[in-house]
């Protein structure tokens, strides 16, 4: 039992009730809560696994930016108890969603255990096998070299995302100031502008 | 002795598990939603988990790239449930089946 | 290993003792210079010129009652001052408040946590703080503190966008994401002492530090979440005793926070002639913390508008226009 | 100066593009200075080139631009190049020179067109086109702008498109000429799959160690390339388009239907003169058609009353005289003709042009007469042309004439009968000439009273361009003059370097059998001698004794008859060709994509419906049941592969 596994276990543990509890909850807000508190846990993991710049960018992207977004949106409709969870399914048509993830999840643990993937790698903070596991400068050097083109077109995809979520909500106004000018008038205009010449 | 690999890839199995329940079970759209970025996070984790496992930096500048795509689905998402609200007066999914017929 | 564990838990009792001691004569400092700076003469009666009225006002306090609002959510009410509080703390693991020393035979630094990515873990740190706040604005079910809460998080995630650009400059040019790293860059043997602090490289990343800095920590004039004229007390209104104390206590640790990272990053940290190490760097978080007092004492409230334009139509641009400028100027180079 | 080829064809590209953009919105003289400016600028260029080129060694006149790799897969290789060579130089001159002066002319002659800037833009787009045609340094690029030139006639003649017959017309002339360029792309892939290159040079270089002499498979592609040449330029069986292209604007017969697109099956022939040469029989039957064409247009030409219609006739038929001489190996004199043809019949164009300006469109001979003194400038100018092309010793058209006569009379791949025939086409050539200014320019006034009150001469953009073809016309052919005249002929000897490579694969080819100067002498004077028997004819039939006419129309009614319907070549090839298509096309309508593939169409669409119908109601409108289904797909699809 040394601290390394402890510490997974411990987190591991935090992570899975997290998101339990965050599906679970009727109050949005707890939801939430409980959702930072699983992201935290795999931040933890992550790091635990060499990923420092990722663990922190996690944290400050999901916990400082994201839900920070979800929670004022609840705020903002100030959504208290919402109705009761799927009270209008039938218990069968329940119990069939529960079964249907339940095999997905059984079918990813076959993945990971069955002869798809073959692990004897061993980790652990202390033991990065390159240099520079996990470092800033290792994760940008990917970025801006071999993933250039992809990460440029994040960059355009968060900006798509930006001008539609602008335009999604914003309120219609009615009083949208279009001018219908008349269809010669900027004949006229030409007309003038030569008769100016 | 550490913590081999395939724990953590089992973590984000059932993350990503629970995350499936979320999408399918309940009926805030927000939660959904959220349910939607657990799912990202799950595969996250499974991506830097090989990343360690193969000792390739690749699976973090993928996390990275998710990590985009997450933020940006939320912000559309999130405009998408306030205008719902805006005109249905709830975030419940069952009441938007304007998709049928 | 052992040897390691007993440093660092004196090193966290000392920084603990010192960050709570700090935040107390914070107040005192905040009520003295703005009497003063007000023509009054603030408190004296509680010893020699008042130094002892932070104990008081701590003893007044705990001994109130605490009071929970009827319809208020408890579990986060309960929890809301606790997560405000702890990542106020936290941010003091990886700032460096002097150089390295012998101390009985071992070498110690003077930071409890050198962390490669210290100014990531400031920043995950401090975006984690916004949830107090939020938390206790959503859960007193009052109108004046849901209103402080909302205002709270969209002026954060508004303003933390501008606080992360303001020091790429920094980054870009210490190359390092390490705080102990950016002060040993900034050290200099020549009389001229300040001269490679990063200040005089990023005058306008300083400026846009210090702003964002003080609408992070929600501080006069940018004390929207709290103003007292409109939203009566903000998100604390219907907190009390013990949990009362914890915001404030957390409101003057972060501000110190900022002061320290500020001083790291823009002054050269504990980088100083003649004095001691540490102190240098208790004065430079002093004179930050002045400033701050001196801006309240200054300036009125923005209105919320004006906040989140100036945010967003003015910090942001020039932060940006900082990264592109002081990268262009590393390409040169 | 050489690096500036590229800019001989791109100059009037740019003035396409900026009247064709910017259509109907410049105002007229910008259209006409954007139009007449770049040709103009191509022509300045064209001639410091062509002087350029003069400055270098006979043998290294050969000048490749290229501008960058077009296509390049696996071993087929083609560049977007330009030669210039003096075949090259001297088209590229023709093209330019003449092309300038008709872009001159039609700015007096289009000038109350609506269609100003369009006609220009197409204009210009057509002598683009024909610029590369022969600019081009391999057949592909040759073939781009051999499509360009068929696109521009196309366009050119339905300028008018709202007059059906000019739209028909158009049409026609677009499907007979797809015909011939069917036959040219085959010739190309044989040639391309023999030699492996398409470019002109290594065609030239390759070709005789590929090709066994006249073998079966040269004979095969030189006989493909000319069908395309036939399409291009009017030869019998596919010279049916040119006369019922008259429908367009004059100046454009002029351009393309006289001086420059008809002419590049011949620049093409010549261009691959080493090929033909490899087969004798390709050669042989080029002259047979050239020869016969060149009689049966003629005899055409003699009664047709429609003044552009004879020179339609009159082009197919001088453009017979062209493949005459290439069919008997003599390709620098086919060229000469081309440039004096290219100047005198331009030239006549153009007058008839001016003649019908002047007549307010009218067109038949019939209704004119007496012109002479009300458009002194279009006729005097009109006169020099009939007399060179009639072959009136000193003007142009005597010397290319002769030099074809004498060659197909002596050259060895000749033979006597082909002097014959060109010999009587001469004769027929300056009669139904001469009947035409008779008809036109002599005689009573025939015009109704109000067309007659209107008569004028054209403008200055007219008359010019019309005195500078004139002088053309008559000092054109002073380049070739024959060496018995005791001149040197300098044109065959600027040329010589380009076909020396055909005369080196079939050497016996154009040695003269008789190289007998008096017998050349003979003939030449046997031919100015029936020129001038047949313009005394005509002068009889048609100005002194109108009625002598009328007698031999009744005399030989059948004849006459059979002429004046074109020996009744489209209803022939109506009946045989075109019927049967639209029976097929009728057939392939009403059964075929009617009963079965729009009835195919329409039964799936109604078996979907159904089906649709019944799947609707599996949908419940429930995002989390959609999803839930989605989830179980992802399952299975799972589990799928994992039991793989």
């Amino acid at each position: 039992m040394t601290l390394d596994l402890v510490i997974f276990i411990i987190s591991a543990l935090t992570a899975i009730f997290g998101a339990l509890m965050m599906i679970f909850q009727r109050n949005p807000v707890a939801s939430v809560m409980y959702m930072i508190l699983s992201l935290v846990s795999q931040a933890v993991l992550y790091m635990q696994l060499g990923a420092l710049f990722i663990g922190a960018v996690l944290i400050i992207v999901y916990a400082g930016a994201i839900l920070v977004l979800f929670l004022f949106v609840i705020m903002m409709l100030n959504l208290r108890q919402t109705e009761d969870m799927d009270s209008d399914s039938t218990p069968i048509s329940k119990l069939a969603k529960f079964l249907v993830s339940g095999l997905l999840f059984l079918e990813m643990l076959f993945v990971v255990r069955g002869s798809y993937f073959q692990s004897s790698v061993e980790t652990g903070l202390l033991s990065p096998q390159i240099d520079d596991f996990g470092s800033v400068e290792s994760v940008a050097e990917l970025l801006f070299t071999t993933y250039l083109y992809p990460f440029e077109l994040t960059s355009i995809l968060l900006l798509t995302a930006i001008v539609g979520a602008v335009v999604i909500a914003r309120k219609p106004s009615n009083e949208d100031p279009v001018e219908i000018l008349p269809f010669d008038s900027d004949d006229d205009e030409f007309k003038s502008a030569k008769a100016a010449e | 002795m550490t913590v081999p690999i395939d724990a953590y890839l089992v973590v984000g199995a059932g993350l990503f598990g629970i995350g499936v329940i979320g999408v399918l079970v309940s009926r805030n759209l927000i939660i959904l939603l959220m349910s939607v970025e657990l799912m990202l996070n799950a595969a996250n984790l499974a991506l830097i988990a090989f990343s360690r496992a193969l000792n390739l930096m690749d699976g973090h500048a993928f996390v990275f790239l998710v990590l985009t795509i997450a933020a940006a689905e939320a912000s559309v998402g999130l405009a998408m449930v306030i205008t719902l609200y805006r005109n249905h007066d709830t975030v419940n999914i069952d009441r938007f089946s304007i998709l049928k017929w | 290993m052992f040897e390691i564990v007993v440093i660092t838990v004196i090193k966290v009792s000392v920084v603990m003792m010192a960050i709570l001691t700090g935040c107390a004569y914070s107040t005192w400092l905040e009520r003295k210079v703005l009497a003063r700076m007000q023509n009054r003469v603030g408190p004296t009666y509680a010893g020699p010129f008042g130094l002892l009225q932070p104990v008081a006002d701590g003893l007044k306090i705990i001994f109130k009652e605490d009071l929970v609002p009827k319809n208020a959510e408890k579990v986060m009410f309960a929890l809301a001052p606790i997560v405000t509080f702890v990542p106020a703390i936290l941010t003091f693991a990886v700032i460096p408040f002097g150089a390295d020393r012998i101390l009985f035979g071992h070498h110690v630094k003077m930071v409890i946590s050198d962390l490669n990515i210290g100014v990531l873990w400031i920043f995950a740190v401090t975006s984690l703080g916004i949830y107090g706040i939020i938390l206790a604005g959503w859960s007193s079910g009052s109108k004046y503190s849901l209103m402080g809460g909302l205002r709270a998080s969209a002026q954060m995630i508004s303003y933390e966008v501008s606080y992360g650009l303001s020091i790429i400059g920094v980054i870009i040019l210490a190359n390092t994401l390490s705080l102990t790293e950016i002060i040993s860059k900034q050290s200099s043997d020549s009389i001229w002492f300040f001269e490679n602090w990063y200040i005089w490289k990023q005058p306008l990343g300083f400026f846009l530090y210090l702003t964002c800095a003080i609408a992070e920590t929600n501080r006069a004039p940018f004390d929207m979440a709290e103003a007292e004229s409109e939203l009566v007390a903000g998100y604390h209104t219907e907190y009390s005793s013990m949990r009362f104390s914890m915001f404030f206590i957390a409101e003057y640790a972060n501000m110190l926070a900022v002061s320290s990272v500020g001083a790291v990053l823009f002054f050269g940290g504990w980088n100083g002639p003649v004095l001691p190490s540490i102190l240098w760097f208790l004065i430079k978080v002093f004179l930050f913390m002045f400033f701050y007092i001196w801006l309240r004492a200054t300036f009125p409230r923005f209105r919320y508008d004006q906040l989140m334009s100036f945010g967003w139509k003015v910090l942001f641009p020039l932060a940006l226009l900082n990264t592109m400028v002081t990268a262009g100027f590393k390409m040169i180079k | 100066m050489t690096e500036y080829i590229y800019l001989i064809p791109i100059l009037p590209l740019i003035g396409f593009l900026i009247n064709g953009l910017a259509l109907n919105r410049l105002p007229k003289s910008v259209v006409s200075a954007v139009a007449c400016g770049s040709i103009g600028l191509s022509f300045v260029l064209s001639v410091i080139l062509f002087f350029e080129l003069k400055a270098l060694e006979p043998s290294s006149r050969v000048i490749e631009q290229v501008l960058f790799p077009w296509i390049s897969v696996g071993s087929f290789h083609v560049n977007f190049a330009f030669l210039l060579d003096p075949l090259s130089a001297i088209m590229i001159l023709v093209v330019t020179g003449v092309g300038f002066l008709i872009h001159v002319y039609s700015v007096g002659y289009m000038s109350h067109d609506p269609g100003y800037s369009r006609y220009f833009a197409y204009l210009n787009l057509f002598t683009f086109s024909m610029l590369t045609l022969v600019l081009a340094d391999n057949f592909l690029l040759m073939f781009v702008g051999w499509e360009g030139v068929g696109l521009c006639s196309y366009l050119l003649i339905g300028f008018w498109f709202e007059k059906k017959s000019a739209s028909d017309a158009g049409k026609k002339a677009f499907i007979v000429n797809r015909i011939g360029d069917f036959g040219f792309l085959i010739g190309m892939f044989i040639v391309f799959w023999s030699v492996g290159s398409l470019n002109f040079n290594q065609v030239s270089s390759i070709a005789p160690t590929v090709f066994a002499f006249g073998g079966t498979l040269i004979t095969a592609a030189c006989l493909l390339l000319f069908v395309g040449a036939i399409g291009k330029s009017a030869q019998i069986p596919l010279y049916v388009w040119l006369p019922d292209a008259m429908e367009g604007p004059t100046p454009v017969s002029a351009l393309i239907h006289a001086a420059t697109m008809v002419t590049a099956g011949v620049y093409m022939i010549a261009r691959t003169n080493v090929l033909f040469m490899l087969a004798p029989d390709a050669l042989m039957v080029v002259a047979v058609i050239g020869a016969a064409t060149a009689l049966f247009a003629a005899t055409i030409g003699l009664v047709q009353n429609d003044i552009k219609r004879v020179l339609a006739y009159s082009t197919v038929s001088q453009l017979g005289y062209m493949f005459l001489a290439c069919g008997v190996a003599s390709f620098s004199a086919g060229i000469f003709h081309l440039m004096t043809h290219a100047f005198f019949k331009a030239l006549l164009f153009l007058g008839a042009g001016s003649v019908i300006h002047a007549m307010s469109n009218e067109q038949d001979m019939r209704k004119m007469g007496g012109l002479k003194k009300h458009l002194p400038i279009t006729f005097m100018t009109f006169l020099i042309a009939t007399l060179a092309i009639s072959g009136i010793p000193g003007l142009s058209g005597f010397f290319s004439k002769d030099e074809i006569l004498w060659k197909s009379f002596s050259s060895q791949s000749g033979h006597p009968i082909f002097w014959v025939i060109g010999f009587i086409t001469a004769g027929l050539t300056a009669f139904y000439m001469f009947r035409l200014v008779y008809m036109t320019f002599y005689g009573q006034e025939r015009m109704d009273e109000k067309t007659k009150s209107q008569l004028h001469e054209s403008p200055k953009s007219m008359t010019i361009p019309l005195m500078v073809l004139a002088l053309l016309a008559v000092v054109g052919g002073w380049v070739g003059m024959p060496h018995i005249l005791g001149a040197t002929n300098y044109f065959e000897d600027w040329l010589s370097p380009v076909f020396s490579h055909g005369e080196a694969v079939n050497t016996h080819a154009l040695l003269s059998s008789t190289a007998d100067s008096s017998m050349e002498w003979l003939l030449m004077f046997a031919s100015v001698a029936l020129v001038l028997v047949a313009i005394y004819l005509a002068y009889n039939f048609y100005l002194k004794k109108t009625s002598l006419s009328t007698a031999m129309k009744e005399k030989l009614s059948g004849v006459h008859k059979t002429l004046l319907n074109k020996y009744y070549v489209d209803e022939f090839y109506g009946a045989v060709i075109v019927r049967p298509i639209i029976y097929f096309s009728l057939f392939l309508w009403k059964i075929v994509d009617v009963l079965i593939i729009d009835g195919l169409i329409n039964g799936s669409a109604t078996v979907y419906n159904d089906i649709s119908e019944f799947l609707r109601q599996g949908q419940s409108g429930r995002v989390r049941s959609y999803a839930t289904i989605f989830t179980l797909g992802v399952v299975v699809l799972l589990a799928f592969f994992m039991t793989d």
